[in-house]
């Protein structure tokens, strides 16, 4: 089942390669057909997900036994909320980038290959082909940024390449590292090794190099501090649908990674080092939000915002090896929690806000804020989207980000009030940046350029809502997202906290 | 959850913010004309009304009682998040005030909003307002109170920036929110440490509430957490920044004057009666954490006497007619922070009667003023200086009595209602602290001079302003009226008969101290005395310097600049944050320019590999130095170094060929 | 007959020349670097025969090596492609003969 | 073996000729892989199974492919038959590689004994030896390899698209 959502996608893709490349309007509507057929599946998987349990519809054949490589597919409370997150949003991508007619079935055999290797990645539980997906989702977001994307999209796109590349180089050593003294490739099997302390004591010295290797490949996806370069260009040069793509989906592999593949196989490490953790998470933070202060460009701006809103993600998660023990509230589940409806809530969140700023493209034909003014007037839906969007992301109670923040600061708080404390500040400057994005470009008197700006049709509000619809029910009623992982966040936890 | 039961539990207590949501769904959904969103958001709003009358009268006589519904959030690693309602007194005489001061505004706005096209979506943000409002009053969970009151702030920040075509307005709305979200992230601190120390957000739960005995014992029993203060003291300290910004105390009061900008029921919902009121509120609310240590009550009351004075003295300077209004908010607020403090130390729990006391009464007379100004302003045509007003009085008759009825409550003038309140606040400081009561008396005597001053400006002499000035509607004066009889009349009233100090605790309340009523009479019947004598002779007017400009100068323009507090911000915390992201931009772009060349190597490394021969490097330096030497000084080596790759090649090969046959000739 | 080393040397000699002839004939230059990854290929055979009639088979040295090769083989080729597309871009031809830049 | 021996050089010569010989580029990369696939079998022949593996997989798999490629994008997908087959001044080399085919045989052929008994027939050499022989003493080559592995992959990249970014 899995196999066939992962795939269905890159049969569309094939598809697309093989139809008439004059038919435009066929190519989009593969394309998007093929992505609805994996949403729904998806959907409907998760629906039958059974909250109790442990590993469900499991895929496991062997491949290549005698390096222990199994096809391994399988979802949990972890990748449960992931996979439906694509599930969500893969076909606003497509649907976002219904105007891309040049090259048309390049652009949308990409997308939908993207797509694959996004799903591919959330339910891979072998590092072999989980490494494939991995890989397979950076390339074609290189051509997609290469061939499409804004002025500066050369720089952007081979500074993207150099970095995580060289990201997961690292990490391909560390896990190679990792097998040859272990000898699985398997997560589950990795996690169970390192519960029973086997893997601790069979890297000895080798444990902590080991570990930030494997770190590092994962830690230039989310990206945290200080190998984040790469990110604000590569979010603001690709097109519209990429960004969100990136932003949305790509950042959260990061964050997956980390809690599949190093929270679990490192705790030793995710204790010791927390502090250092924790301190660079918390740069992060307020590198993201005081860069994003002083930004003219609308994706720019954004993609700073989206760094500090991952990193509250990797906030929650390095709390939890700072955690001394379960207090009264347990505390590590609050923010492990938190983190991972972060994951979903921001995805929702940020795709859809990077949808609207290209909205803003399209009108202004720039993407500098300056150059606007008063299209509140004009556009009052578009005005109405983008600052619900826009509160949402600035935590406010009922939204999505709020649900998710709240629980990250809860936990976190009991953990490292300081951190948290000056983490707070991060949400100040998030407020001035986000409000001073209305305050330039809806109110005031309306820039004589603007007159004949036209509003957002029903179609594109069509687009938007169900982002809506979802920001808000994971605002007011966020139990219905938590209890998928509320039994894998336990034992997590529980794992960690000695 | 059990919202249907209106008998037993108080689950029905949801209803009362929930009337206004659907109200302000269905508007924002929906769209209707204007006059048909007002009749929905106004019969959503009674509906609020008649609940919450009903929760006023079930706390009515039964004031110790505490009655609380709640249910789980989220539940997450077998801990609950948990909200809930709850009724008790401060609940009940809250909503009542809510919702009814809430109802009259409006109805005034159906009148007052009727020419702008938006007014439909005007009552979609109003029923939005009340929604956090109400909410807030009957949240049991500090987390739930905080998400209302971050919707209090949305509201606040779109009924500010209503008419956001005018840049000012944009910019008045985005300085609110962001103020208050200041004072938020403290309250957010405090209520994230009440959670840390009591594991629930509840406030009242059967005994292991935050609130209540056990856990406020526990929190009290821990010495020196901060500042030399106990956890409970801690909390209560974090907690009180929110209500700083949300109530406009002093180091975060800038937000409010410019809240003005917004239309004027706006300014009389939001920023005179309710949301700033929330900030008293939450420390009334959450007052068993501030007694459980007196430090942070002497706190209270010291924020609380430096801001009313402060307030008190802009707002001599001022000439706005809303500005004196907002700065008197400002004020006033201060004073039943004085109030919660002093009463606290003084009388402990029955603290909480003396600052709502103000809070309820001050609700109804400063929600007078703000309509009272606001039908000024519609009748002068929209003018706001009060120095091109003038002569009012005749032209708008009811307007101006109600208008001088709020005047006098708020001065304190003997059996009003203001004088009950502010009287127990005189007398609790009496009590806890000289030099509190004495900054509090000053105040006071200045609150009754600079509102006879305004008085003096708008009623007296002739009108100076253009056009003709004329009476509102009805719609607006009914409103008018009401509120004038119970800014009036409810001190007394309720002091009297119905002993509401009793009833807001929920313990008795007596204190009495003659010497404090006899300055309570001299302060108010002085400080409206000197405003008569220096304002109602002198002429006055756009051109005429002010009277007591003439006297103290420089002073007086210090007051008029509103102390500098704008500037010093702008100079201080404005800078360091700025310094601190150019700061961080400035170590980005170094750290781009790092990738830059990063990039820009691997790009050269590539081009290296392109060109094979790298033209810089060896034509220029090596080969071509050495090149050009063989090249003049050999003809053969024109025929081989022609440029074609396959030439070199091939000479590579032979050059093979050549160490082969050595190869084979020697090794034999 | 058995097979010998002897045979498999021949063998990979003759396709070393093929090889070579091709690079040093053709003018086509992606035709060159096929010429180029068949000598690197008779050098793998070379190497795998070597190993297969050495004296000390079990160390494995030959199929290492030769997988040395082959990973450096594979860049070559990846490297060479992306240069003949260099090229092709700078000098709009595939041939040789016309890519006479390196005189300058 | 001795007949598949020769059936395989037989394949692996052909292909290498046609592959310089022919015309039609593309027919050329085909031929190339036809070379490639005996390549393959000989490998087999000598008791290397993860080679021949290895040499389907890099050769026929992605070289070949890589080949193509470079092919569509330089002339037309059906790759025409190239006007002049030879460059200037062929036959000088021809002669010099002949000469090196006569350097090579040379001693291969005066050589008068020749070994032919294999020490493998006793021991069978499992991928999985080879792979820890690798990952073992091998270590740093390997590592070695992937930086270089690495480095040629953005190079390549950068040889590809910087001459058209800029």
């Amino acid at each position: 089942m899995i196999t066939t959502i992962t795939f269905i996608p890159l049969v569309a893709a094939l598809a697309i390669v093989l139809a008439p490349s004059a038919n435009r309007g066929m190519i989009k509507i593969l394309a998007l057909v093929g992505t609805l057929i994996s949403s729904v599946l998806a959907i409907q998987l998760v629906l039958h997900f059974d909250f109790g349990g442990e590993l469900q519809f499991v895929e496991k054949y062997a491949w290549i036994p005698s390096i222990g490589v199994d096809y391994f597919l399988g979802i949990d409370g972890l990748n449960a909320l992931l996979v439906l997150l694509v599930a969500f949003l893969s076909p606003i991508f497509v649907l976002a980038s219904w105007k891309v007619d040049e090259k048309a079935k390049t652009y949308f055999s990409l997308l939908c290959l993207q797509i694959t290797a996004l799903y591919g990645a959330f339910t891979a539980l072998n590092f072999f082909h989980w490494f494939i997906f991995w890989e397979g989702a950076l390339v074609p977001v290189f051509f997609l940024i290469k061939l499409y994307g804004g002025d500066g999209r050369h720089k952007a796109a081979i500074s993207f390449f150099i970095f995580t590349v060289l990201g997961s180089v690292a990490m391909l050593l560390g896990v190679l590292l990792l097998y040859l003294n272990t000898g699985s490739f398997d997560f589950i099997e990795l996690r169970k090794l390192a519960v029973e302390g086997v893997i601790f004591e069979k890297l000895g010295v080798l444990y902590p190099t080991i570990f930030v290797a494997v770190m590092l490949g994962l830690w230039v996806k989310v990206p945290l501090f200080p190998l984040h370069p790469w990110q604000a260009a590569a979010y603001a040069e690709a097109p519209v649908a990429v960004s969100m793509v990136l932003t949305g989906v790509m950042s959260k592999m990061g964050v997956y990674g980390f809690l599949r593949l190093v929270v679990p196989v490192f705790p030793e490490a995710i204790r010791d080092y927390s502090n250092t953790l924790l301190n660079l998470t918390l740069i992060t933070i307020l590198w993201g939000a005081f860069l994003a202060l002083r930004q003219s460009d609308i994706k720019r701006i954004l993609a700073y915002s989206s760094l500090n809103h991952v990193a509250y993600c990797m906030f929650g998660i390095f709390a939890v090896g700072a955690a001394m023990g379960v207090d009264k509230i347990n505390a590590p589940a609050i923010a492990m929690q938190g983190a991972i409806l972060q994951m979903f809530a921001h995805g929702i969140g940020a795709s859809g806000l990077f949808y609207v700023a290209g909205k803003m493209e399209e009108v202004g034909g720039t993407r500098d804020i300056r150059a606007f003014g008063g299209l509140g007037t004009v556009m009052p839906r578009y005005a109405f989207v983008f600052s619900f969007l826009i509160f949402s992301s600035l935590g406010l109670p009922f939204l999505a980000g709020f649900a998710a923040e709240i629980l990250i600061f809860s936990g976190v708080f009991s953990i490292a009030p300081i951190h948290t404390g000056f983490a707070l500040l991060g949400l100040l400057a998030t407020a001035i940046f986000l409000l001073t994005i209305i305050q330039r470009i809806f109110t005031g008197k309306t820039n004589a350029t603007h007159f004949g700006a036209t509003d957002i049709s029903y179609g594109e509000v069509l687009i938007i809502l169900p982002l809506l619809v979802l920001t808000v029910w994971i605002g007011v009623a966020p139990s219905t997202w938590l209890i998928l992982s509320d039994q894998f966040v336990q034992t997590l936890v529980s794992l960690l906290i000695r | 959850m059990n919202l249907f039961n209106f008998t037993d539990s108080v689950g029905w207590l949801m209803w009362v913010p929930i009337c206004p949501l659907i109200a302000g769904v269905f508007l924002a959904l929906l769209k209707p004309s204007g006059r048909v969103s007002a009749f929905v958001a106004i019969a959503a709003l009674a509906v609020s009304l008649i609940l919450s009358l009903k929760a006023f009268a079930m706390t009515w006589g039964h004031e110790a009682q505490i009655e609380t519904h709640n249910f789980t959030w989220m539940h997450i690693g077998g801990v609950d998040l948990e909200f809930g309602m709850v009724l008790n007194a401060l609940t009940g005489s809250m909503l009542a005030m809510v919702s009814l001061i809430g109802l009259l505004i409006f109805i005034y706005s159906w009148s007052y909003m009727s020419h702008d096209d938006r007014m439909g979506r005007f009552f979609c943000y109003l029923s939005i307002f009340m929604v956090g409002m109400l909410g807030l009053v009957v949240a049991n969970s500090l987390l739930l109170f905080f998400m209302f009151w971050e919707i209090v702030g949305l509201a606040s920040y779109l009924l500010i920036g209503f008419w956001f075509q005018k840049p000012s307005a944009a910019a008045a709305a985005k300085k609110a929110f962001i103020t208050t979200r200041i004072g938020d992230l403290g309250f957010l601190i405090g209520l994230l440490w009440a959670f840390k120390a009591t594991g629930t957000f509840l406030l009242f739960d059967n005994g292991s509430g935050i609130l209540e005995t056990t856990q406020i014992a526990a929190l009290a029993a821990s010495e020196n957490v901060m500042f030399g203060m106990n956890t409970a003291g801690a909390i209560a300290l974090f907690l009180f920044i929110g209500a700083i910004g949300k109530s406009g105390q002093l180091p975060l009061h800038v937000w409010l004057p410019d809240a003005m900008e917004g239309p004027t029921p706006v300014s009389a919902l939001i920023h005179a009666a309710t949301m700033v009121a929330a900030g008293v509120f939450l420390v009334a609310r959450a007052f068993p954490l501030f007694i459980a240590d007196l430090a942070m009550l002497e706190v209270v009351a010291w924020f609380g006497a430096f801001t009313t004075l402060f307030a008190a003295l802009v707002a001599v300077g001022q000439y706005d007619i809303k500005r004196i209004l907002a700065y008197s908010t400002v004020s006033q607020l201060g004073l039943m922070m004085v109030g919660l403090g002093a009463g606290g130390l003084a009388l402990k729990e029955g603290g909480i009667s003396i600052g709502m006391f103000h809070l309820l009464t001050h609700a109804f007379f400063k929600a007078l003023l703000f309509l009272g100004a606001g039908s000024i302003i519609h009748g002068c045509n929209d003018e706001q200086d009060v120095r091109l007003m003038g002569g009012v009085f005749s032209k708008m008759k009811i307007s101006s009595i109600a208008y001088l009825a709020g005047t006098i409550a708020l001065c304190a003038f003997p059996f009003t209602s203001g004088y009950f309140s502010k009287d127990q606040i005189l007398l609790s400081a009496w009590t806890a602290s000289g030099p509190i009561f004495w900054i509090s008396a000053i105040a006071s005597l200045l609150t009754a001079f600079y509102m006879t001053r305004q008085c003096c400006y708008v009623f007296l002499g002739k009108y100076r302003g253009k056009g003709h000035v004329h009476e509102s509607s009805p719609i607006m004066t009914v409103p008018l009226v009401i509120l004038a009889v119970f800014a009036v009349a409810l001190g007394y009233v309720s002091e009297h008969f119905y002993h509401i100090l009793d009833y807001l605790s929920g313990v008795h309340v007596h204190q009495h101290e003659s010497i404090v009523v006899i300055i309570s009479w001299i302060i108010a019947l002085g400080g409206i005395g000197l405003g008569l004598l220096v304002y109602a002779r002198a002429k006055l007017g756009i051109d005429e310097t002010d009277p007591v400009k003439k006297v103290f100068p420089v002073p007086y323009r210090w007051l008029e600049n509103r102390l500098y507090a704008d500037e010093f911000y702008e100079a201080t915390a404005f800078k360091l944050w700025d310094v601190l992201a150019i700061l961080i931009t400035v170590l980005e772009a170094i750290m781009n320019q790092l990738v830059d060349f990063v990039t820009v190597v691997v790009r050269n490394i590539g081009s290296f590999f392109l060109n094979t021969i790298d033209k810089r490097v060896i034509d220029e330096v090596s080969f071509d130095g050495t090149c050009s030497r063989i090249y003049n000084s050999s003809q053969i080596n024109k025929l081989i170094q022609n440029g074609f790759l396959q030439g070199y090649l091939r000479l590579l090969t032979g050059g093979a060929v050549l160490i082969g046959i050595l190869l084979i000739v020697f090794t034999r | 007959m058995e097979i010998t080393l002897n045979h498999y040397l021949i063998l990979s000699a003759v396709l070393f020349t093929i090889g070579l002839i091709g690079a040093l004939t053709r003018r086509h230059i992606i035709i060159m670097l096929v010429c180029l990854e068949i000598m690197l290929n008779a050098a793998n055979l070379n190497l795998i025969a070597f190993w297969h009639f050495g004296p000390n088979p079990i160390l494995l040295h030959g199929p290492l090596f030769t997988l040395f090769t082959i990973a450096i083989a594979a860049t070559e080729a990846a490297l060479g492609l992306a240069l003949v597309l260099a090229i092709y871009r700078h000098f709009k031809t595939v041939d040789l003969e016309q890519v006479q830049d390196l005189k300058e | 073996m001795t007949v598949a021996f020769y059936i395989m050089a037989a394949i692996a010569v052909l292909g290498a000729v046609m592959a310089i010989a022919l015309r039609n580029v593309v027919h050329a990369v085909f031929s190339v892989l036809l070379f490639f696939s005996a390549l393959a079998g000989l490998f087999i022949l000598l008791l290397a199974e993860f080679i021949a593996v290895v040499q389907v997989l890099v050769y026929i798999g992605s070289v070949g492919i890589l080949m193509l490629f470079a092919i569509m994008l330089t002339t037309k997908v059906t790759g025409d038959p190239t006007r002049k087959l030879l460059s200037r001044g062929w036959a000088w080399g021809g002669l010099v590689s002949g000469a090196l085919l006569l350097a090579f045989l040379v001693p291969l052929i005066t050589q008068s004994k020749s070994e032919s008994n294999s020490q493998l027939s006793n021991f069978n050499p499992s991928v999985k030896d080879l792979g820890l022989t690798l990952m073992d003493p091998y270590f740093a080559s390997v590592g070695v390899i992937a930086l270089l592995l690495t480095a040629g992959l953005i190079a390549a990249v950068v040889a590809a698209s910087s001459a058209s970014g800029e």
